[in-house]
C-alpha cells in the first residue's frame, strides 16, 4: 500500500515541509494578529518577510563563541527535522519506508536535544544557555510519554513499519481507541518542537533563550528548522493515528495533506490559547500522570490484541 | 558503496574517538563521543541491523546530551578556553593502547575466523524480538531488573533530601518542603 | 535597485523598547504606536533592528544602551523619544534608516562604538543581559599566573540549593531588559538557571511617576485602571500568553486616551474572565512569589503572584463599576517594601519565577525619584 | 567490508577507549573511555552476529546487553560523581583516592 518513491521524492519532501511550514507561520501570525486587532493581510506576508529580513541581517558574533558547534546548531536541527518526515508517508508513497521506521522517526526528533543545547551552549551567553538547559528538562520530561506511545502503535499495529502501521488502520483508526496516545503525542510533539505552549527553552522571560544571540542567517535556520519540526510531527500524527491516506472522494496524497494540515492548524492554535507551561510544574505531571496514563493504554492496547 | 560507507564510518569512529581526548572543551570532547557512536551506529546499521543501529543512535545522542550537562557541572574549563590537560601518566596508557591495538589487530588477522553461509534472517528485528520474549527470556528479565535498581540506586547515591528531609522528622508535613513546589501541587 | 536593497525594504521592525526611569509616558506611547502598526517587538538586542529608548537616558543607562546597541546587528536604527508627541514622526525616521542601504552597508562594517572599548571586564558585566559564562572556576588546580583569554573573568564556585559547589555566573537583570521596570538593576548570582543571591539597585531620578504625577489628589480612574492593565500585560506576557497580553495592551491604550468607562466594560468583563478561568494560569502562578504573611507587607503585595494578578483584575473591574470603587494604587510604599524584599524573594528561585515574581510586585521606581526631588 | 575489518575497527574503538580510561584524571573522562571501550563491543558483536552466525540472535543479544550496560555505567557514574562531589568536592579519581586517607 505505501511504496517508497523514486529519487524525486527525496528533492520533494524538503518543497512540500516547507509549504506546510510557511503555512502554518503564516496562520500563527494571522491569529497574533487578530488578537492585537491588526491587519491580517499585513501579517500573512509577516513570515515571507522575516525570512527576507533575516537574509539580509548581519550575521552577529560573540565573544569567545563556540562558533562551530553554534552555527552548527541550526543545520543539524533543519537536517533532523526533515530527516525526522523521511518515514513519513504521503499517501502511498513514502521517501524511505524503513523497517523500523517509528524508532528512526524518534531518533531524529532527539537529535532536537542535541542541537538547541549546542544553540544554547555556543553563543557563550548567560540567558542562551539556560534556555539550552530548559530544552534538556523537557526533554526528559516529554520523551518517556512520547516513546510509550509510539510503543502503543507499533504494538496495535503489530510492527514498527509505519506502512504496517497504516494498513493496520483500514477498518479503525488507531485515534478511535488509542485517544490518550493520541492526546500525549500531539502535547509531546509541541514540546519536542519547543512550539508554544513549551516553548519555555526560547521564552521571551530570558530574550529568546537558545535563540538569544541568534541573528541573520544562522536565526533563519534554526527557527525553519523548529517550524519543520512541528510540521514533521504533525504529519506523522497522520499515518500512527488517522489513517494515513485512506479517505473517500480525494486521491490519498491529498488526504494526507489535508489531514497534516488539520493536525498543525489545531498545534497552532491550542498553542495560542494557554501561558508557556514551565517545566518546573510540568516534569512531575509528565512523570506521575502522562507516563502512567500512557503504560495503562499500552496495556490496553496490548491485551486487545493478543 | 557499502565498502566505501563502511571505511568512512570507520575512519570518522576512530577519528573523533582520538579527539574526545584531544579537544580542550568539554562540549567538544563531549559531542565528539557523540560523532564516534554514531559512526559506529552507522557501521551496526550497514550490517543490516537497522533497529539497533537506530536504536544507538537514539540512545547515544540522549546519553550525550545528559551527560554534557553534567560535564558543565563538574569539570574545569568547560569552555577549553585555556589550553590545559589533566592525564596522568600519559606514556604508559599510550603505550599500552599501542600495546593492546596492536596484539588485537594482529589476532584479528591471524586467527581463522569460521564464516557463514548460513542464510541471513528476512527480518533481524523479529530475530532479536522473538529471541528475547522467548529464549532468551531471562536476559530481558535481568536487564530488566538491573535497570531498576540503577534507577533506584542513583538516586539515592545522588540527592541529599530523603522524605525526612521533605515531610519532616516525624513525617507529619501535609506538603512536602522542597525548594520548588512540584506541578501536582503537593 | 540590487537584491539587498529589496530585502532591506522587506525586513519587518523589530524594535527593542527601553524604558529609561521616568519615561512611562514615552514607553507607553511607543509601545501603542508599535502594536498599531503590527511591529514585532524583539526580545534581545539579536532580535532587534530598532533600539528604542524611550525616556531621558542618564548617564549609566546610556553606557548600557551603547553597549546593547554594539549587540544590534546591522541593519538597525535607534531612536531616543523622550515626549510622547513625536513618536509617529521618530519611528518613521527609523523606518526609513533602517530601509537605506548606504546607511546600513556603512553600518554594518563600522567597528563597535570607540567608547565600549575602555569598558572594562567587571563592568561589562554589570551592565549587558548579554552575558559571558565563557570561564568556569577551576578547582583543585593552581591557576595562578594564567592568562584568561578573551579578558573573560573567571567565575567563583559556591554551595548551590541542593549542597553542590557549582560554578556561578554574575547575571544583572535590566536596566536594558523587555518587560521589566524601568530603571530597576538586579544583580543576580546565578548557578545554573537558579538564582542564589541578589543585590537591588535603583538607576537614578527620571522626574516623578506617570502614574502618580506630582500633586494628585484623588487619582484619576482611567490612570489607575491603565497602571493595572499594564502591569497585568506585562505579567501575562512574560507569563507566555501573548494574545491576553496584548488583549490587555489595547484595553490600557484606550483608557489612557480616555474612552468612556462604558466602552471599556464589556471587553474588560471579557478579558478579566477570560485570564481569571484560566486553570493553566492558575496552576503555572500559584505558589510563585508568595510574601510574608505579617503586617509590614503592604497589602496590595500580599499573597503569591497569582492572588496580586486577581486583585489586578478586581480591581479595574470595580474601577469601572457604578458607583466606583474607592481606588487603592500602589505607591510609595508598595515600591520601597519591593526594593527591600526582592534579596528575599528572589533567593533560590528559578530565573524564569524571579522574573515572574518581579513582574507581579511590578513596583514603580519613579515614585521613589519624585519623593528624592521633594526632599532633596 | 569483512569480518577482519570490523574487528580492526572494534579494536581501534577499545584502543583509544583504554588510552582515555587509563590517562585521563576526570572521573567523567574516564567514562568517556570505558563508553568508548562498549562501543567496540557493540561493534564486535554486530560483525559476528552478521559475518558468523546470522541464524542465531546471540550477536543481537550481547549488543542489546551492551547498549544496557553503557546506560548503567553512565546513570552510575554521574551518580557516585555527584555524591563523591557534594561530600568532598572533587571530581578526580587522584582526590578520590585521597579519601581514604
Amino acid at each position: 500500500m505505501v511504496e517508497q518513491t523514486a529519487w524525486w521524492g527525496t528533492l520533494l519532501l524538503p518543497v512540500v515541509l516547507a509549504v506546510l511550514a510557511l503555512a502554518a507561520a503564516t496562520f500563527d501570525a494571522t491569529l497574533a494578529a487578530r488578537s492585537a486587532g491588526g491587519d491580517l493581510r499585513a501579517a500573512a506576508a509577516a513570515p515571507l518577510r522575516s525570512v527576507a529580513g533575516l537574509l539580509v541581517q548581519q550575521r552577529r558574533r560573540t565573544l569567545a563563541a563556540d562558533t562551530l558547534l553554534w552555527r552548527g546548531a541550526g543545520i543539524v536541527l533543519l537536517v533532523a527535522a526533515v530527516m525526522a518526515a523521511l518515514v513519513t508517508p504521503l499517501g502511498r508513497w513514502a521517501v524511505g519506508d524503513l523497517s523500523v521506521g517509528v524508532v528512526w522517526f524518534n531518533a531524529m526528533e532527539i537529535v532536537a536535544w542535541a542541537a538547541v543545547w549546542l544553540a544554547g551552549w555556543g553563543g557563550n551567553s548567560a540567558f542562551a544557555l539556560v534556555g539550552g538547559y530548559r530544552f534538556v528538562a523537557q526533554g526528559l520530561a516529554y520523551e518517556l510519554p512520547h516513546m510509550f506511545v509510539l510503543t502503543t502503535v507499533a504494538i496495535g499495529a503489530g510492527s514498527l513499519r509505519v506502512a504496517d502501521i497504516v494498513a493496520a488502520q483500514q477498518d479503525l483508526w488507531f485515534v478511535v481507541w488509542m485517544p490518550i496516545a493520541f492526546v500525549v503525542y500531539l502535547v509531546s510533539v509541541l514540546a519536542m518542537a519547543f512550539f508554544r505552549p513549551f516553548d519555555q527553552p526560547v521564552g521571551g522571560d530570558i530574550g529568546g533563550g537558545a535563540l538569544a544571540e541568534l541573528s541573520g542567517v544562522d536565526r533563519l535556520v534554526f527557527v525553519a528548522g523548529r517550524w519543520v519540526l512541528l510540521v514533521s510531527g504533525a504529519a506523522m500524527a497522520v499515518p500512527l493515528f488517522l489513517g494515513g491516506g485512506s479517505g473517500p472522494l480525494l486521491p490519498d496524497w491529498a488526504w494526507s495533506l489535508v489531514k497534516t494540515a488539520a493536525v498543525l492548524a489545531v498545534l497552532v492554535w491550542a498553542g495560542r490559547r494557554v501561558p508557556t507551561v514551565r517545566m518546573d510544574r510540568f516534569t512531575e505531571v509528565a512523570w506521575m500522570v502522562l507516563i502512567p496514563a500512557t503504560l495503562l493504554q499500552a496495556l490496553f492496547v496490548s491485551i486487545v490484541v493478543i | 558503496m557499502r565498502e566505501i560507507a563502511f571505511w568512512v564510518c570507520a575512519v570518522g569512529a576512530v577519528g573523533a574517538g582520538v579527539a574526545v581526548f584531544r579537544v580542550d572543551s568539554m562540549a567538544r570532547a563531549t559531542f565528539a563521543l557523540l560523532a564516534s557512536f554514531l559512526f559506529a551506529g552507522a557501521t551496526v546499521l550497514l550490517v543490516d541491523l537497522t533497529y539497533l543501529g537506530v536504536l544507538v543512535i537514539l540512545m547515544m545522542i540522549m546519553e550525550m546530551v545528559i551527560m554534557v550537562v553534567f560535564m558543565l557541572m563538574y569539570m574545569m574549563n568547560p569552555a577549553g578556553l585555556m589550553p590545559m590537560t589533566m592525564v596522568h601518566n600519559q606514556k604508559g596508557s599510550l603505550a599500552i593502547a599501542i600495546g593492546t591495538f596492536a596484539a588485537l589487530a594482529a589476532g584479528v588477522y591471524l586467527v581463522d575466523w569460521p564464516t557463514s553461509r548460513t542464510p541471513r534472517p528476512a527480518d533481524p528485528t523479529m530475530q532479536l524480538g522473538t529471541a528475547l520474549m522467548g529464549p532468551n527470556m531471562l536476559t530481558m528479565i535481568v536487564l530488566g531488573l538491573a535497570l531498576f535498581a540503577t534507577i533506584i540506586a542513583t538516586v539515592v547515591l545522588a540527592t541529599s533530601r530523603g522524605r525526612y528531609e521533605r515531610y519532616g522528622h516525624r513525617l507529619d508535613r501535609g506538603r512536602p518542603d522542597d525548594p520548588v513546589r512540584g506541578g501536582l501541587g503537593q | 535597485m540590487d537584491l539587498s536593497a529589496r530585502l532591506l525594504r522587506l525586513t519587518p521592525p523589530r524594535p527593542l523598547v527601553v524604558g529609561a526611569p521616568g519615561g512611562t509616558a514615552a514607553r507607553l506611547a511607543v509601545e501603542r504606536a508599535v502594536r498599531e502598526r503590527g511591529w514585532q517587538p524583539a526580545m534581545s538586542p539579536a532580535e532587534a533592528n530598532i533600539l528604542v529608548v524611550a525616556g531621558l537616558a542618564g548617564h549609566t543607562l546610556e553606557a548600557c544602551v551603547r553597549q546593547v546597541w554594539n549587540l544590534v546587528p546591522a541593519p538597525r536604527a535607534r531612536v531616543d523619544v523622550v515626549g510622547r508627541e513625536d513618536v509617529a514622526r521618530l519611528l518613521d525616521t527609523a523606518l526609513r534608516v533602517l530601509g537605506d542601504v548606504d546607511q546600513q552597508r556603512a553600518e554594518a562594517t563600522r567597528p563597535p562604538d570607540a567608547d565600549t572599548g575602555h569598558v572594562e571586564a567587571e563592568s561589562h558585566h554589570d551592565v549587558t543581559p548579554d552575558e559571558h559564562h565563557g570561564d568556569h572556576g577551576h578547582h583543585g588546580h593552581d591557576m595562578g599566573g594564567m592568562d584568561m583569554p578573551g579578558s573573560v573573568p573567571m567565575a567563583d564556585r559556591a554551595d548551590d540549593r541542593d549542597g553542590l559547589t557549582l560554578d556561578q555566573l554574575h547575571v544583572p537583570l535590566g536596566p536594558v531588559l523587555p518587560l521589566w521596570p524601568a530603571g530597576l538593576i538586579v544583580h543576580t548570582r546565578l548557578q545554573g538557571d537558579v538564582v542564589q543571591h541578589v543585590t537591588v539597585e535603583r538607576l537614578g531620578a527620571g522626574g516623578g511617576s506617570f502614574w502618580r504625577p506630582p500633586g494628585d489628589d484623588g487619582p484619576d480612574v482611567h490612570r489607575a485602571v491603565a497602571r493595572w492593565l499594564d502591569s497585568s500585560a506585562r505579567l501575562l506576557a512574560l507569563a507566555g500568553w501573548t494574545d491576553q497580553s496584548v488583549v490587555a495592551m489595547r484595553l490600557r491604550d484606550e483608557a489612557l486616551t480616555g474612552a468612556p468607562a462604558a466602552a471599556l466594560r464589556r471587553p474588560l468583563h471579557r478579558w478579566a474572565g477570560r485570564v481569571r478561568r484560566s486553570r493553566t494560569l492558575r496552576w503555572l502562578l500559584a505558589g510563585i512569589g508568595s510574601t510574608p504573611d505579617d503586617p509590614t507587607t503592604p497589602a496590595l503585595l500580599a499573597g503569591d503572584a497569582l492572588t496580586r494578578l486577581r486583585r489586578w483584575l478586581d480591581s479595574t473591574e470595580n474601577a469601572l463599576e457604578q458607583p466606583p470603587a474607592p481606588l487603592a494604587v500602589p505607591g510609595m510604599r508598595e515600591t520601597q517594601w519591593t526594593m527591600d524584599a526582592l534579596p528575599e524573594l528572589l533567593a533560590g528561585v528559578e530565573l524564569a519565577a524571579a522574573r515572574l515574581v518581579v513582574a507581579s510586585l511590578d513596583p514603580d521606581l519613579d515614585v521613589l525619584s519624585r519623593h528624592e526631588a521633594h526632599h532633596g | 567490508m569483512s569480518l577482519q575489518d570490523y574487528l580492526l575497527l572494534a579494536a581501534g574503538l577499545f584502543s583509544v577507549g583504554l588510552y582515555g580510561a587509563l590517562s585521563q584524571q576526570s572521573i567523567v573522562m574516564i567514562m568517556m573511555g570505558l563508553e568508548l571501550m562498549v562501543n567496540a563491543v557493540i561493534v564486535g558483536a554486530a560483525a559476528f552476529w552478521y559475518f558468523t552466525t546470522p541464524d542465531r540472535p546471540d550477536g543481537q543479544v550481547v549488543v542489546v546487553l551492551a547498549v544496557t550496560a553503557m546506560a548503567i555505567e553512565m546513570a552510575a557514574g554521574f551518580a557516585v560523581t555527584t555524591a563523591v562531589f557534594r561530600a568532598r568536592d572533587v571530581d578526580m579519581t587522584d582526590m578520590a583516592a585521597d579519601l581514604k586517607d
